[in-house]
């Protein structure tokens, strides 16, 4: 647990840093020094809107509005920065918690909710957001997405050189997650028939009660080593490390090296879900101490110090993450519920008879309950 | 007699098997210093320390792989699967090698072991968080199914589970966890307790005779109340035991009732409903008035929760279905 | 019209889907170079290519795990599992993903995947080799189970399966992949074809009706030779699709005889047979002179092979439940 | 699959090498010169035994005796090696391939062949040799000698000091299996337990048809880098390194160390099983390039040269050998088959009335054929 070695690229300070081998060089139109400091505002604008997102679907949850919310808070640069290093045409595969991420994508935060709602299971068709639904059981996407990659490769769409046809795919999982055999699976495969994909495993030092050593007595990343494809730890709470590091990662699959695993480095400073009470089982010491390399405030103090926000601008992002707030309150209350109809028209492509005879016994069932009138 | 919930006669009556058997661990994903997302095992790794309460890392199979390990090395261990929707992982285990184990050796090696899974829905979980996957296991020759319905029984069968010799997968009814208290005798004696593998007319009655177990055994009681202020007497049997399957008491109550609803919150299709039809009309044939109907849940996947309540059989559809019996 | 075997049939119609549609994709363990150690995909990974006929690593979960990631790109799968046993370890990719994805996602994602799994007893195999696990798949909403049970329809089924946008498991019965030879249409029309999801009557007959799909459909088509052959007129029906059940042409058929036995290999509690006699018995309630009999293996784990012969269900055993239907 | 570095003692040619962490140092009485031979004789002796007793019944299924038989040809160092490296109080969790060590943990082979005939599902209780039984389900072994070995930890049998006590336990895998979700698990557990357990993987090459380069990119005994264990590889056709190597490992179990990968490489001279025919995918030319290192001539060849063994001994072994096959023939038409009456009673060990009735009705059942005398 110890500070071992990992890429940075911005200290908790807010000290931009070198690294011999990673470097933040976003994607911008001209690549001049003026269009980065517009991708690292974009990048702090993305963090405070998705914790806003978090903060406040935790109190909607605790207002009764959402059944349950599993928290990212801590995680905003691993998932900001990992997210923001996709290109359009990449295919993401996220956990449970990955509402960073999903704001990348372009999903709207409401769709989001629908799930913890209870309103739907998905909330989203992944082929518009070219990002994955939600996946509850631990691991199972990790395998998707090597599936996914092994499409990408059949498709014809690697190492091209053409960057707006290359495709990678990234899947996010948990340190918990490292120990089900899915996981585990998707490396052997992922190797075997080296599949364009990123395996992105944000080290959040919990899974629920457990502590990451109880997964694993050696840093996360080392695991790749035995699947003979690269690892590397990033400090997941610097955002333009994790963008750096994924890209990077990205980049060598589209080009047809293969996967990597990327290790992010960083802190569950919430509980597991709304449902959790971490008290039970860590010491708060920790948390205090997670605190101090807030991912969202090294680079308030990086905009700041260098010039490259002021005041004025910061208040209109506030302002931008109040109307958020405002919006998704409203919007998950106005949330429909689901028709109970749809259930029996949607578990097949070609419906049943059986289904339809059910759907109809439940339809004349409820009507006897309406009344006459039905 | 203490009054406690379901959770607690879980947990009192784990105690109680680790006080009494060295040999009994208890393994799972935060059943050690969280004592469970149930806190069903709660203060056990405390008092009775790691290396009999095990916090293991995430991964079912893993969980009930070195289980079977442990078993061989002469341990009982209790396994916690945290929801029911998490058990495929480990079902190649489960049903391959825990299930045959004793037959594959011929008795030679034995697997005492209990694997309890949370199960059912109506508490507004997100996805694979409410399932009822009883009747594959049930389905599964060497595995023993059991499954409680209220605090007493809950804690006087999940030391009777521990002792079995033979593996047996305790189906608790989650929703019923934290909800109505009840008496508990903490000091009853196993053997006086009526034997596990056993059903309990938990309602008497004369007109229809209703089949229900874990979480259903309390809607079926309501609905014979209703039934009751109706005029309708239900005999209430509660299964507790799935496999191997005590219908003596369901046939008796058949022959004099000529009516049978079985009621589970499982899908209809192939759930434990088809079975005790196939079975009771067999050996009913002659007394039915009706054939053996069933209110289960719809074959379609579990719905998001928001809709719950209309996916899962309730008081109403249970009665539904008792009226039925009577058109025919 | 050719004759061949089972294995042939199939191998033509995986080769007709790859021809017809480049979206479909063979997956497996040793299903390439080998040709699978059945040899049902023999000369394809040849004729098609490494990227559409796939050795895959030694991983089951693995396989189906990056099946459905292919089907979510636009391919159309067809997974081999080796052998029935070896089914468990995807199980969790099979309930948990494979079925519910196109509910989960409200139709958005589209499973249009095969698992294709040899299954049934009867070839002297070692554990785990021989079993019947097709229940537990048919309790499951989402899934589509089928069986062929001679050349002529595993030819035409394995094309309306790869052609099915639903996941459909396809059980094949594999003590008759080598066997009997039969005529099959290679230039078949597939819409001209029964459909997929339907029952058949391969033998009419007027005193008692005999359900059975894969590898007891033989049997009972010898069984009711038999009985012909005594005076007794026996209506065997193929059922093909396990799920959805087409149960149309049986309650039909127990109408007209009101006698009903189901036969199948796997275990008789929670098999097939239950749920048909749970619908049989309600649908037909009038009509039944006799309870539905089942014939199903025993419920205990498949026995050493030396003694297999007694633990199925054999022409014998399926008369003999049939003449129990005549004793009510 | 070049000629990677492995632990090496004994060459192709019969000649004994040094290796600078790995000594054949066999468990003797008085650890003279004249001891150390005894034992290479005996593993010798063993090698040749258990080859006959795969010959045999490799003849005994093409006969019809026996339904399948799953050949060991090519892996009698690999198995000889490590079983005599056991102490009687460790355990061994096979797969179906390993007459080897049961050979060497003293399971008579007539009880391996009930399984292959079909007369039973196990043949032996493992209590009796400690010697699990064979598992058909790839890889679900690794977990039960995993759980087996945490149980040892509990016995407190582990790191005591006591050779007579402390207890190791060993399980072999295939290199196929190491893609099993199941396997990878078991490390995971292994180390975060750090269980008394060595991982002794037999890389063939092959799992039926797919070679282990399907399985692995990187050379399988790397696989433990991974998951923070030791892994070492070693030339599976030597026996006295596989002994050597074993032995190492397994000390470093009991001794409270936890687990190690050890990656026998050898391989596969046979077909999988007797129903395989490998001429469908792979090259004579590899088979006969592996015929150079058979793990037995090279022993033959050190014993003659070094005057360690005569011409008589071989006779007599041979003999012995001889015999044995005689005893096979004999003793496998003279298995018993199973009552079918015993599966009702061997499901539980409370029997349940269900299949009492069912029993009762099997036997009625039968009765009713055998005539009216029943
Ligand atoms: C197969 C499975 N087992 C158990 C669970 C219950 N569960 C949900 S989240 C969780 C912990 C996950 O930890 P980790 O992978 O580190 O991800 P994190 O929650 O920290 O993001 C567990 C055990 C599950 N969802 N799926
Ligand atoms: C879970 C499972 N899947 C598939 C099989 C079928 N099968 C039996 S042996 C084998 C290959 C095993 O290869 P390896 O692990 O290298 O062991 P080897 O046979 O070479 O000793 C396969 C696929 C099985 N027994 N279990
Ligand atoms: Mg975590
Ligand atoms: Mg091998």
């Amino acid at each position: 647990m110890g500070p071992v070695d990992f890429v940075q690229l911005l200290t908790p300070e807010g000290e931009r840093v070198e690294h011999p081998d990673y470097a933040f060089t976003p994607d911008t139109a001209g690549g001049d020094g003026a269009d980065e400091a517009e991708v690292i505002r974009g990048l702090y604008r993305d963090m405070v809107l998705v914790r806003r997102i978090d903060t406040e679907s935790t109190a909607l949850q605790r207002h009764g509005e959402l059944g349950l919310w599993a928290q990212l808070l801590g995680q905003e640069a691993a998932q900001v920065g990992s997210g923001r290093a996709l290109a359009p045409q990449d295919f993401a595969f996220p956990t449970y918690r990955e509402h960073g991420v999903a704001w990348c994508r372009g999903v709207d935060p409401l769709q989001v909710l629908t799930l913890w709602r209870g309103s739907a299971h998905a909330g989203w068709d992944p082929a518009e957001y070219n990002f994955g639904n939600y996946t509850v059981v631990i691991g199972a996407q990790t395998l998707h997405a090597t599936g996914y990659a092994m499409g990408v490769q059949r498709d014809g769409l690697v190492g091209t050189g053409d960057p707006e046809r290359d495709t990678a795919v990234v899947t996010y999982f948990g340190d918990g997650a490292s120990s089900q055999g899915d996981v585990n699976e998707a490396f052997v495969f992922a190797a075997s028939y080296n599949a364009p994909v990123v395996f992105l495993c944000q080290n959040n030092q919990w899974a629920i009660s457990a502590g990451s050593e109880r997964q694993s007595r050696i840093p996360l990343y080392q695991r790749a080593n035995g699947f003979g494809f690269p690892g590397v730890r990033v400090d997941g709470n610097d955002v333009l490390a994790c963008y750096a590091v994924t890209k990077a990662a990205l980049q060598r699959a589209r080009e047809g090296n293969g996967p990597t695993l990327v290790e992010a480095y960083t802190y569950r400073m919430g509980a597991h879900t709304t449902t959790d009470d971490p008290t039970r089982y860590r010491m708060s010491e920790e948390l205090e101490r997670w605190k101090l390399k807030d991912p969202i405030a090294r680079v308030r103090a990086y905009l700041t110090r260098s010039g490259l926000a002021d005041a004025d601008w910061f208040g209109v992002l506030d302002e931008e993450a109040d109307d958020l707030g405002h919006r998704l309150r409203e919007g998950c209350k106005a949330l429909a519920d689901p028709d109970p109809l749809d259930i029996f028209d949607q578990v097949y492509v070609e419906q049943t008879a059986e289904l339809a005879e059910q759907r109809d016994a439940f339809a004349a069932y409820h009507a006897s309950f309406t009344g006459a009138g039905a | 007699m203490t009054k406690m919930t379901l959770a607690k006669a879980l947990n009192a009556g784990l105690r109680r098997a680790m006080e009494d058997d060295p040999k009994v661990l208890l393994m799972g994903e935060d059943v050690g210093k969280l004592g469970g997302v149930f806190r069903i095992t709660e203060g056990l790794q405390k008092d009775f320390g790691e290396d009999r309460v095990l916090d293991s890392p995430l991964a079912e199979s893993g969980i009930i792989g070195t289980a079977v390990g442990l078993a061989m090395r002469g341990y009982r261990p209790v396994c916690e699967i945290q929801f029911d929707g998490f058990v495929y992982p480990a079902y190649d285990q489960i049903v391959s090698q825990v299930a045959k184990i004793h037959f594959r050796t011929r008795g030679a090696v034995r697997m005492p072991m209990v694997i309890r899974i949370p199960y059912g829905g109506g508490i507004g979980a997100v996805e694979h968080h409410s399932e009822s996957p009883e009747a594959q296991f049930a389905h599964t020759p060497g595995l023993k199914v059991v499954t409680c319905s209220n605090p007493a029984d809950g804690y006087v069968m999940i030391q009777q589970a521990i002792a079995s010799d033979d593996p047996v997968i305790f189906f608790e009814p989650k929703r019923q966890y934290h909800s109505d208290k009840a008496e508990v005798d903490e000091g009853a004696e196993l053997t006086a307790a009526a034997p596990l593998f056993t059903s309990k007319v938990v309602r008497p009655g004369s007109d229809v005779t209703l089949v229900a177990y874990g979480p259903m055994v309390k809607t079926c009681l309501k609905a014979a109340e209703a039934a009751a202020a109706e005029g309708r007497s239900i005999e209430v049997i509660d299964l507790r035991s799935l496999s191997p399957l005590d219908l003596g008491p369901v046939e008796e109550s058949v022959r004099r009732t000529g009516r049978i609803v079985v009621a589970h919150e499982a899908h209809t299709n192939l759930g434990m409903g088809a079975e005790v039809a196939a079975r009771i009309s067999e050996r009913c044939f002659y007394s039915l008035e009706a054939p053996v109907l069933r209110a289960g849940s719809y074959d379609t996947p579990y719905p998001p929760s928001r809709i719950e309540e209309d996916y899962l059989p309730d008081l109403d559809r249970v009665l539904d279905a008792v009226d039925r019996t009577f058109e025919f």
